[in-house]
């Protein structure tokens, strides 16, 4: 499951149904984002993606996370729109045999969701708004999958 | 016509978020677009401003279809 | 939170109440670990724990995670008795201000609990019974904390 | 008298999980389990196996009290 919404989500519900019916599968790991007060200044994150192209980009990432790490299966979930503090902003899950796959696989989805897919992020604070874009730490974080070979 | 998509702070800077613009080619859309508005211009030449074209990434010149969809997306930034 | 139970849980409903009020927390990374069916032989888990004993341990561990990745919080929830293929064995989640600090605790506390914690495992299967002890994988996964700084 | 608590495998060995047994050292107690039952003896000894007394992790020998719980516990697995 590829999926944007405008709508505020339930990170516990999309986990009880990803886990729900997997005898064969070992491990599950889970990654949600969460829109961050910033020690009391009440920021709005607004979210913008470029409908079907940005499902389809993360899909292909998808699809790699896939065979890399022989994954049984894979859902995320990306809030789009306005984003109050403390609301989750993102889902990501990953099913796999063994923990080591499955926690790889979420971060390598998460690393590449940060600073690769096709979204657009602005923030509304006290003092104005900004568009924010991937720091450093962020595109370092995504290179380590460059180099790594998968454990 | 070819429709032209601006994302996030490129759609702030020109003010505008889609037109329909007539042109043969996304190198005399370019050229276009940056006469009209030379920060737009300057911004689509900018670092990590990719195109996609049809909903796939480009590089380089192409030719445009009547009905093309052109999309100058900044650097991207999710979760 | 640390807590054993010899009752079936739905990990999404612990996600639900663990991400509840979180507005200065970035990030929660979670693993559950589901009994596998092992290709079709049905067998049976079954888990020993030395009450008291068992949750002070796991206690310290987290406590641990708590100072080496700075975390805003954790839960640890773990079955012991008879589980059948195909029910959640362990959840683990943990809270962050990003998302490496929340991704790099779950999986520390899971490489814990699966070669330092005082449970016993015994497989019932269709060959009779078996304990199960750590791998050699499982021993080398632990290892990789004492060498590596965090990042 | 102490109360002897045996884990995992090495219940299945003795065949029983628990037990109050009369005994005024780790040392003295051990020696009384390893008569009583060579193999369990040698289990008790073995590699990995770790000893708590009253809950918390010991090594060597130690003086055991009046209803002092001391529980063997083999290599463990948990997740």
């Amino acid at each position: 499951m590829i999926r944007l919404t405008d709508q505020p989500f339930d990170p516990g519900a999309l986990l009880t149904a990803f886990a729900e019916g997997r005898s064969e599968t070992g491990a599950i790991a889970t990654f949600t984002g969460i829109a961050r007060a910033e020690a009391g200044a009440t920021a709005i994150l607004e979210l913008e993606a470029y409908p079907g192209f940005t499902e389809a980009e993360i899909g292909r990432i998808a699809d790699q996370a896939r065979a890399r790490f022989g994954l049984h299966d894979l859902a995320i979930l990306h809030r789009i729109g306005r984003i109050g503090p403390g609301e989750p902003i993102v889902f990501v899950a990953t099913a796999a045999g063994h923990r080591r796959a499955a926690f790889e696989a979420c971060d390598f989805l998460m690393d590449y969701l940060k600073s690769r897919a096709p979204f657009w992020k602005k923030e509304h604070g006290p003092g104005g708004e900004r568009w924010i874009e991937p720091t450093a730490q962020d595109h370092a974080d995504r290179e380590r999958w460059d180099k790594e070979t998968t454990g | 016509m070819a429709r032209v998509l601006l994302f996030g702070p490129l759609r702030d800077l020109a003010g505008w978020r889609e037109r329909d613009i007539e042109s043969g080619s996304l190198a005399a859309l370019r050229s276009l677009l940056a006469e009209e508005d030379e920060a737009l211009g300057l911004a689509l030449d900018g670092p990590g401003v990719q195109v996609a074209v049809d909903q796939a990434l480009v590089r380089g010149d192409m030719p445009l279809g009547d009905g093309s969809e052109v999309a100058f997306l900044p650097p991207m930034s999710g979760g």
